[in-house]
């Protein structure tokens, strides 16, 4: 099972990124499993706020919250500390979007809100962290993601966030 | 009485209340991690109007010396005191 | 005279809490609390102000204040008011902060049974027009045309089809010692009323329109300015019910073009111009009845 | 101490006024009115000094009176049924908050159909709301309830809300002879409320907040916790009211006869009375039999039911009311008390009573033999319908 | 069928869609608020025709439906928590008046303290409601059980409402892939509904009367019956599912590798993925272990409960509720299950999950080791605390 | 033009019931249905009508009848309503029958809900000013000075010491379509206004004083006696609201004094003449209030 | 529909219905046992002005012949038809 | 255990008496036990109601309606027919306010209504019938029937009860 874990503020859309991951990877077709889920508390906007994703090759029995990730993403660098390798598991990566460079193996990072404001003209970065995701853990295809945003979506954003993902999955790969 | 940041969580079984009563105005968490800006006043400019003070949903502004400071613990950066200050005495300035 | 910015009771009583940065109801309940004083006993149902600020052991209240049931603030406070008196104490007030919700639907049982006993507690309604706390659905104070979740705004039907109920007349037509209406737009209003009643023994209702950007759509920075366009344009009213009759407390020169308030808000955005006319004129029939019934503005500068 | 002729509410109304409750909040409804149309009688008469609350509902009643305990005020309300069930949210909060509430509930059958008569559907129905439950078997028993109800609730290490329940009619509108202390030996009894769980004008408090999942269960602990205590608390209560009224009672069940007893029949409220007259004219008739009488049934008195029928070649569980699409819940109980007992004996389940159906000297005698013969499973008394 | 990533609120949500009912009357609470908005965007999308009535209360939401379903129409609520109590008293009210009314439940602990978070103290306190329960493991259950819900409850011999509950939050908020039906498909299984027990402009009828002593315990009966034959009806249903929908589900519970397990979990809704999955981990250890979902808590299985159990050396049940003062209320009727099929095997039972906390893998684990070790009695999960 | 006692169906729908002799309540409900027809399902909550009415198998409604809670009149018939929407029918009328209790106390939450919504319901409440049913309790539509079994009057107190709530206007207030008070002592009028209500689509509200012999003590025939005279002294009223105004029906030449009036009934027997002047004093503020509020009395001669 | 007395009073439990629910206006039992007096209509002075008719409580009084007669097993004589009578057409008589 | 059923109208005060035989039977001393209850029903003023005391020398756990009775009294002649007998127990009596006579010597009658008109000045008969049954039973002393007047009635009503009852004993002792 790959565990993912979403680090965002209320209204950033971590928990969209964390929904869409689910949706693209059971997209792949039969005997593909996901779960996906926000942190469940009665945070106001602006608050930080987590979300998980679950994937797995058959049906996820623990409901229960991701306390060691497979891939730890940031959506707010403002989030990022120190207690955020923590959280990882014993290979677990770290993507995170900043404008900083951060010198440990295990950081990706991006500067996931200048793309943002470039293909979608405002810093949500969800979508482009979710392809981020893609592209650093191979685990799900563009294509799964693409087909999970335009079920997943409201039909007005569809095409500015597959741009976006693939402009961060370009970014990533390049 | 203002409520105010405790030294102590409780966590054990013991401290914790055998009813739902505890006492008023405990606070064990900030709420600075909110905030992305950050108001900041100009006590150059600040004529002591309060209305800043009076218009925070948060209550976070109090009175210093004829003028006001902010308690950065529990401002969340909504910005209504750079609204409300006539004398634009304040500005937001982004966190980090 | 009455009391401002100046005069108020330095103390915070509501602080540290985790409402929305720039939520209107939280600017209500704290400034409230500063006229009240620390001799003030807060009641909350179950809604944004009491999830917000009771989380254990995160407590937010520096005075005395309990949770009540979503139906049972007016009931609990009478309870606490009759307690009080029973052991023998004088110098208290007993208020309660209920939502739109929790007082104009679920609660609306207990706030009438209170008033028509005349219990001595203050009741005030912060109006946010919808359950926000559960996430923006419609209550019977939110107005026409608002988009929530549970009033989708689509094709076929645009948004909220039925007007705001008008709890102040209706809690007037109980016959109340005091009742009020206030904006966090105007919160000198809003103080010396909040003041005055608790000056008044029996029972007192002051219902303030407190914006949430939340659920309204706007930035956490315009809660105080919109709360005070809804009175510039006349959807919203400032006045005063006692001794039987009604008067205005703030009478705007010349009500403003609703369109603008509408507009900035994303619950109204799909709005059509023909439904902003309606609202338009349904404000005008509104102040056509209030010229007919209300007092003039009172001469003091203050309100 | 007088001797009076009263019937069940009136008896109750008399213990409330002996226990001085400061705020009293209550609804109308039948069979309930009475205790209340009295104490309104009380404290306009001046012999009760409290405030009367006319509210607008059984959920602003116990919304109220929840208000007044949480300032430290003693309070009372009343209610059966319908009125039961509107006020279930508060039945929760009350007892969450431990509120130290007394409430009487004349047991009545619950809508639909509709029916005023007295059945033990509402109170159980409501077994797992965090409230103490006493069943009074007689008049006598519900005045002094009044007074024990909140000497054991209020106790510091219990502090939680006590339902005392009144069979509908059969007891709560049936006069019978009753002592009524006097006003000394009940304050002598029952000191002031006192309590650290409220709010405080000098001493300001937040009462009935939130507590998230690192934090609600050990509430719940507690609050289970509160009621195990009230075990040790109903004896050391008991053994004070003996001292004072010269009346003991016997904790949380009442054995009569069982020590040898073959067939036991477990039973609660009113009807005891009339299955201890049965016992004894079986006894008469060499038959080896017994009651044991529920009087609480929560905390569940799960030892004392060990104790009680561990000779037994089989007992009966006699209830009025049903857990649809199971049996009764009472019988439910028991069954998980000889379990947790390691007891091993056939037992039989009669729901009777429903909507007030009576049930005779015969119908009891009847349930003795069936035992004797066999019977278990569940059976429907007074209609000849074994259920299914 | 179509296959799509739904969180469980809104895969209910689509169940219901599918289920075509003609007036839906909720208030808002969480976790179960999403049902209703997406429910409201269908109606305004004109995918679902159906009046949405925006009610003041939960007492009456249900009150609305209970109007809706007495002239004939199929009616839809949703509710949870502190809602389900608000509307207490329409819950005995609807089951009494046989309303097939269907109603989703988002489990969540009720106040005091507040919590939204899921556990289901909510549901399980109004047990002796008359209501069938079912209780939902995942998203794709949550759905069908809308559709299975109206099928079952509607029939003529039932004629019972239907509580679907759903696990707060872990389950109503958590997303997971479904196969969504056709209209098609829903529309062959679920006919329109059609009753008598209704007024009826045609041949008019008086509705919701009273019943007198007389009568009260034959209503009572029926409705009891009406309860026990959910039974066969779930069968019936099942098997017309699986031909329609290619799914079958298990009847009253289901059992995962209990034939010759040793120990079983005896447990209910979405934790019991989590323990299959252990289960799992634990037969490659060597450890026969098995799993006994409750689907349902009403009717009560307990047939086949002694079924399932009937090899094994010990059982544990484990449940997100607890009777304060007595223990867990479905440990306490899987007790008299076992009971009255004369079964003797040690049990315990674990308290879990109160208030949202969490019941981890390990925690499963222990309690099988701990049942291997002889292990009895009351106990929380997650603190560490031994109940008293 | 409008009904009367020639005119009217000649159908009984409310018959054998149990009631107790001269009951004013049944009379009322008996007189509604003829108006309203067998098209009409009649919804009462829990109180003296659904317990004289519906006792199996004695089943007293000859149209569809249904008992609700005593809290869910208003939102049992908005199901009701909806259901036959819903349906497809199209010629029905849903009509409530609640008591003072029912309506004013525990009912007001769904009842303001209703009228919120403006659901097609004509609701009736029959006051007979206590919760009767369970025995002569106070409502909050018990009149001040009025002993009931929870109000005794006696030494230290002397019966209910608070007003009657006005359902009346508060009901107004909510701004309902149609609203109207009424008498069984002039059952014209009464006809008059549930014929009109019928044909009004939305919410409708009648108010119906309806004497209890029991509870107010007063002999079997002089219910309706009683009722005409309560009009006629001014302590009520006969009038209408209608698009945001409230009429006159029926102006009492010259209003007769209370002391009558509540000198025949035994539940006033303990008043002083003091207590009575109050009693006067309060009606003629009201009375005050209403010539500055009410239009006048139409001029159709049957109401 | 006017209620009417039913010649058959269920009892049986296959006649007791599956659900609170029965046909309109099903009467077993008639009121004329609470009668101690009972009103009787003098057809003379009647001028069939219906007022006894409308103000009946139970509905007992129908129109016959242009004048009005009663239906005495439902009539609980509570004298409100006497007091409306303007023509005083009728009279109570005792029961018995 | 001698049982007791009474039968009036409601609001005749049917039950009154039979819960004053009941104070006036516990007021003869100790070990002396009784129940009164009213039939339970919604019945209203003028309906048909029956009343119950049962007398007993130790305490009653029969809360259960009398079935036979060892006196049925009717306070009001109009609800006595010959069902009545049926109630009875073997050597059951009926005392019944009538001014009929009744050629039957299981039955006992009086002229109570003019008892009531003469002491009551109105037609209120229970308290003359609970005299007539003490007169006729022997089992409750005219004094004992007197202190549950006192105990049990309010204050202003006591008195010419009182006399009720007295006149009642001289009839029937007469
Ligand atoms: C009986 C009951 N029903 C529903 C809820 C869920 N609930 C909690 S807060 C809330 C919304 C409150 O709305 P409002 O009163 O307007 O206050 P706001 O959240 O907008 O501040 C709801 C529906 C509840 N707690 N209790
Ligand atoms: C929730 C609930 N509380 C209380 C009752 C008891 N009850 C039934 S009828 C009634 C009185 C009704 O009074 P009102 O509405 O004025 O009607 P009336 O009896 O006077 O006709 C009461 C209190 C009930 N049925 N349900
Ligand atoms: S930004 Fe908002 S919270 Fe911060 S000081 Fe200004 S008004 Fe207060
Ligand atoms: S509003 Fe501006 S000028 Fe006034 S006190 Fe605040 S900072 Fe100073
Ligand atoms: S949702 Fe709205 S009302 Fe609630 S805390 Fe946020 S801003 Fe305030
Ligand atoms: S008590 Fe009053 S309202 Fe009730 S039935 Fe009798 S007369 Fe009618
Ligand atoms: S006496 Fe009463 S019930 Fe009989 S006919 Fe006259 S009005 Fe009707
Ligand atoms: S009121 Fe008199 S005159 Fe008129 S119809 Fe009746 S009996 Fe005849
Ligand atoms: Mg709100
Ligand atoms: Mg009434």
């Amino acid at each position: 099972m790959t565990e993912i874990l979403w680090h965002g503020r209320g209204g950033q859309g971590a928990f969209t990124a964390a929904r869409l991951l689910g949706a693209a990877y059971v997209a792949e077709g039969d005997g593909f499993y996901a779960l996906a889920f926000p942190s469940f508390g009665p945070e106001r906007r602006g608050a930080p706020i987590r979300a998980f994703t679950k994937l797995s090759g058959s049906p996820v029995g623990d409901r229960s919250q991701v306390v060691k990730a497979d891939y730890s993403i940031y959506l707010d660098d403002t989030l990022f500390t120190d207690a955020a390798f923590d959280e990882l598991k014993e290979n677990g990566k770290i993507i995170l979007n900043t404008r900083r460079t951060i010198e440990d193996e295990r950081v990706i990072t991006l500067d996931g809100t200048a793309i943002a404001q470039e293909i979608l003209r405002m810093p949500i970065t969800n979508t482009i962290m979710l392809g981020a995701f893609a592209a650093v853990s191979g685990i799900v295809s563009a294509g799964a993601v693409e087909q999970a945003i335009r079920e997943n979506m409201p039909e007005k954003l569809q095409v500015r966030n597959i741009a976006a993902v693939s402009a961060a999955i370009r970014e990533v790969a390049g | 009485m203002k409520p105010y940041l405790r030294e102590h969580i409780p966590r054990e079984f013991s401290e914790i209340p055998d009813t739902t009563s505890y006492e008023a105005g405990y606070l064990v968490s900030k709420n600075a991690g909110w905030r992305s800006v950050r108001p900041v006043i100009d006590t150059e400019k600040c004529v002591g109007c309060l209305q800043c003070y009076l218009h925070c949903p948060d209550g976070v502004i109090f009175r210093k010396d004829g003028k006001v400071a902010i308690d950065y613990d529990f401002c969340k950066g909504c910005g209504i005191c750079l609204k409300e200050c006539r004398p634009g005495a304040i500005r937001m300035e982004a966190e980090k | 005279m009455s009391l401002n910015a100046r005069t108020l009771n330095e103390e915070e009583f509501f602080y540290g809490h985790k409402a929305c940065a720039g939520c209107g109801g939280s600017l209500a309940v704290r400034i409230a609390l500063k006229v009240l004083g620390e001799r003030s006993i807060a009641v909350l149902p179950a809604g944004c102000m009491s999830a917000v600020g009771f989380n254990f052991p995160q407590l937010c209240f520096g005075n005395n204040a309990i949770i009540s049931t979503f139906a049972g603030t007016a009931s609990m406070l009478t309870g606490i008011e009759a307690g009080l008196r029973a052991r023998g104490e004088t110098n208290y007030q007993a208020v309660g902060f209920a939502g739109d919700g929790g007082t104009a639907d679920i609660g609306i049982q207990a706030l009438s049974g209170a008033i028509d006993r005349n219990d001595d507690i203050l009741y005030i309604c912060y109006d946010n027009e919808a359950y926000m706390n559960t996430g923006i659905q419609k209550s019977s104070l939110t107005p026409f045309g608002a988009r929530t979740t549970t009033t989708p705004a689509g094709k076929n039907i645009r948004g909220n089809l039925r007007p705001k109920k008008n709890m102040f007349e209706i809690v007037a037509a109980h016959g109340i010692p005091y009742a009020a209406t206030a904006s966090i737009g105007y919160l000198n209003d809003f103080i010396a009323k909040v003041e005055k009643a608790s000056k008044i023994r029996g029972t007192k209702y002051i219902h303030i329109i407190a914006p949430c950007p939340t659920g309204w759509g706007i930035a956490t920075d315009e809660t105080v300015e919109v709360a005070r366009q809804v009175v510039d344009c006349g959807l919203w009213y400032l006045a005063e019910y006692e001794n039987g009759e009604f008067t205005l407390t703030h009478q705007p020169k010349q009500l403003a073009d609703p369109a603008d308030y509408l507009k900035r808000q994303s619950r109204f955005r799909h709005l059509t111009e023909e439904d902003i006319d309606l609202i338009r004129r349904s404000r005008d029939q509104k102040w056509e009845s209030i010229r007919k019934n209300y007092k003039n503005i009172r001469e003091e500068k203050t309100l | 101490m007088a001797k009076k002729f009263l019937s069940g509410n009136e008896a109750f109304a008399e213990g409330v006024r002996l226990a001085r409750p400061q705020v009293i909040s209550a609804y109308p409804i039948t069979p309930q009115t009475i205790v209340v149309e009295k104490l309104s009688e009380m404290v306009e008469d001046g012999s009760l000094k409290s405030e009367f609350i006319h509210v607008e509902s059984e959920h602003s009643a116990l919304s109220c009176a929840m208000g007044a305990s949480a300032v430290g005020a003693r309070a009372f309300t009343a209610t059966s049924s319908q009125g039961l069930l509107y006020m279930a949210e508060c039945l929760t909060y009350a007892s969450g908050g431990r509120f130290p509430i007394l409430m009487m509930n004349a047991n009545r059958s619950t809508a639909l159909p509709w029916n005023i008569y007295g059945d033990q559907r509402d109170s159980i129905s409501l077994l797992d709301s965090g409230w103490i439950q006493a069943y009074a078997e007689n008049a006598q028993e519900a005045l002094d309830l009044a007074l024990l109800g909140y000497y054991i609730a209020e106790k510091k290490e219990v502090s939680t809300p006590y339902m005392a329940n009144l069979d509908g009619f059969v007891l709560t509108h049936t006069y019978e002879v009753v002592d009524v202390p006097d006003r000394e030996q009940a304050d002598a009894f029952l000191p002031p409320f006192e309590t650290d769980n409220r709010l405080d004008l000098e001493h300001p408090r937040n009462l009935g907040f939130s507590a998230g999942p690192d934090y609600n269960t050990q509430f719940k602990m507690k609050e289970h916790a509160g009621l195990l205590k009230v075990r040790e608390a109903v004896a050391e209560a008991e053994e004070r009211f003996a001292k004072i009224f010269g009346r003991q009672y016997t904790g949380l069940t009442e054995s009569y006869r069982t020590e040898d007893a073959e067939y036991i029949l477990v039973t609660l409220g009113s009807i005891a009375g009339l299955v201890r007259e049965t016992v004894d004219a079986l006894r008469e008739g060499g038959k080896k039999v017994g009651l044991l009488r529920l009087r609480y049934l929560r905390p569940f008195p799960n030892e004392e039911i060990a104790v009680a029928v561990r000779n037994a070649k089989a007992l009966a569980v006699l209830e009025k009311d049903i857990s649809f699409g199971n049996e009764g819940t009472v019988y439910t109980n028991v069954v998980s008390a000889l379990h947790k007992a390691g007891i091993v004996l056939p037992t039989a389940n009669y729901v009777g009573g429903l909507g007030g159906k009576n049930i005779s000297a015969e119908d009891i005698r009847q349930i003795f033999e069936d035992l004797s013969q066999g019977q278990q499973g569940l059976h429907f008394v007074g209609t000849g319908g074994e259920a299914g």
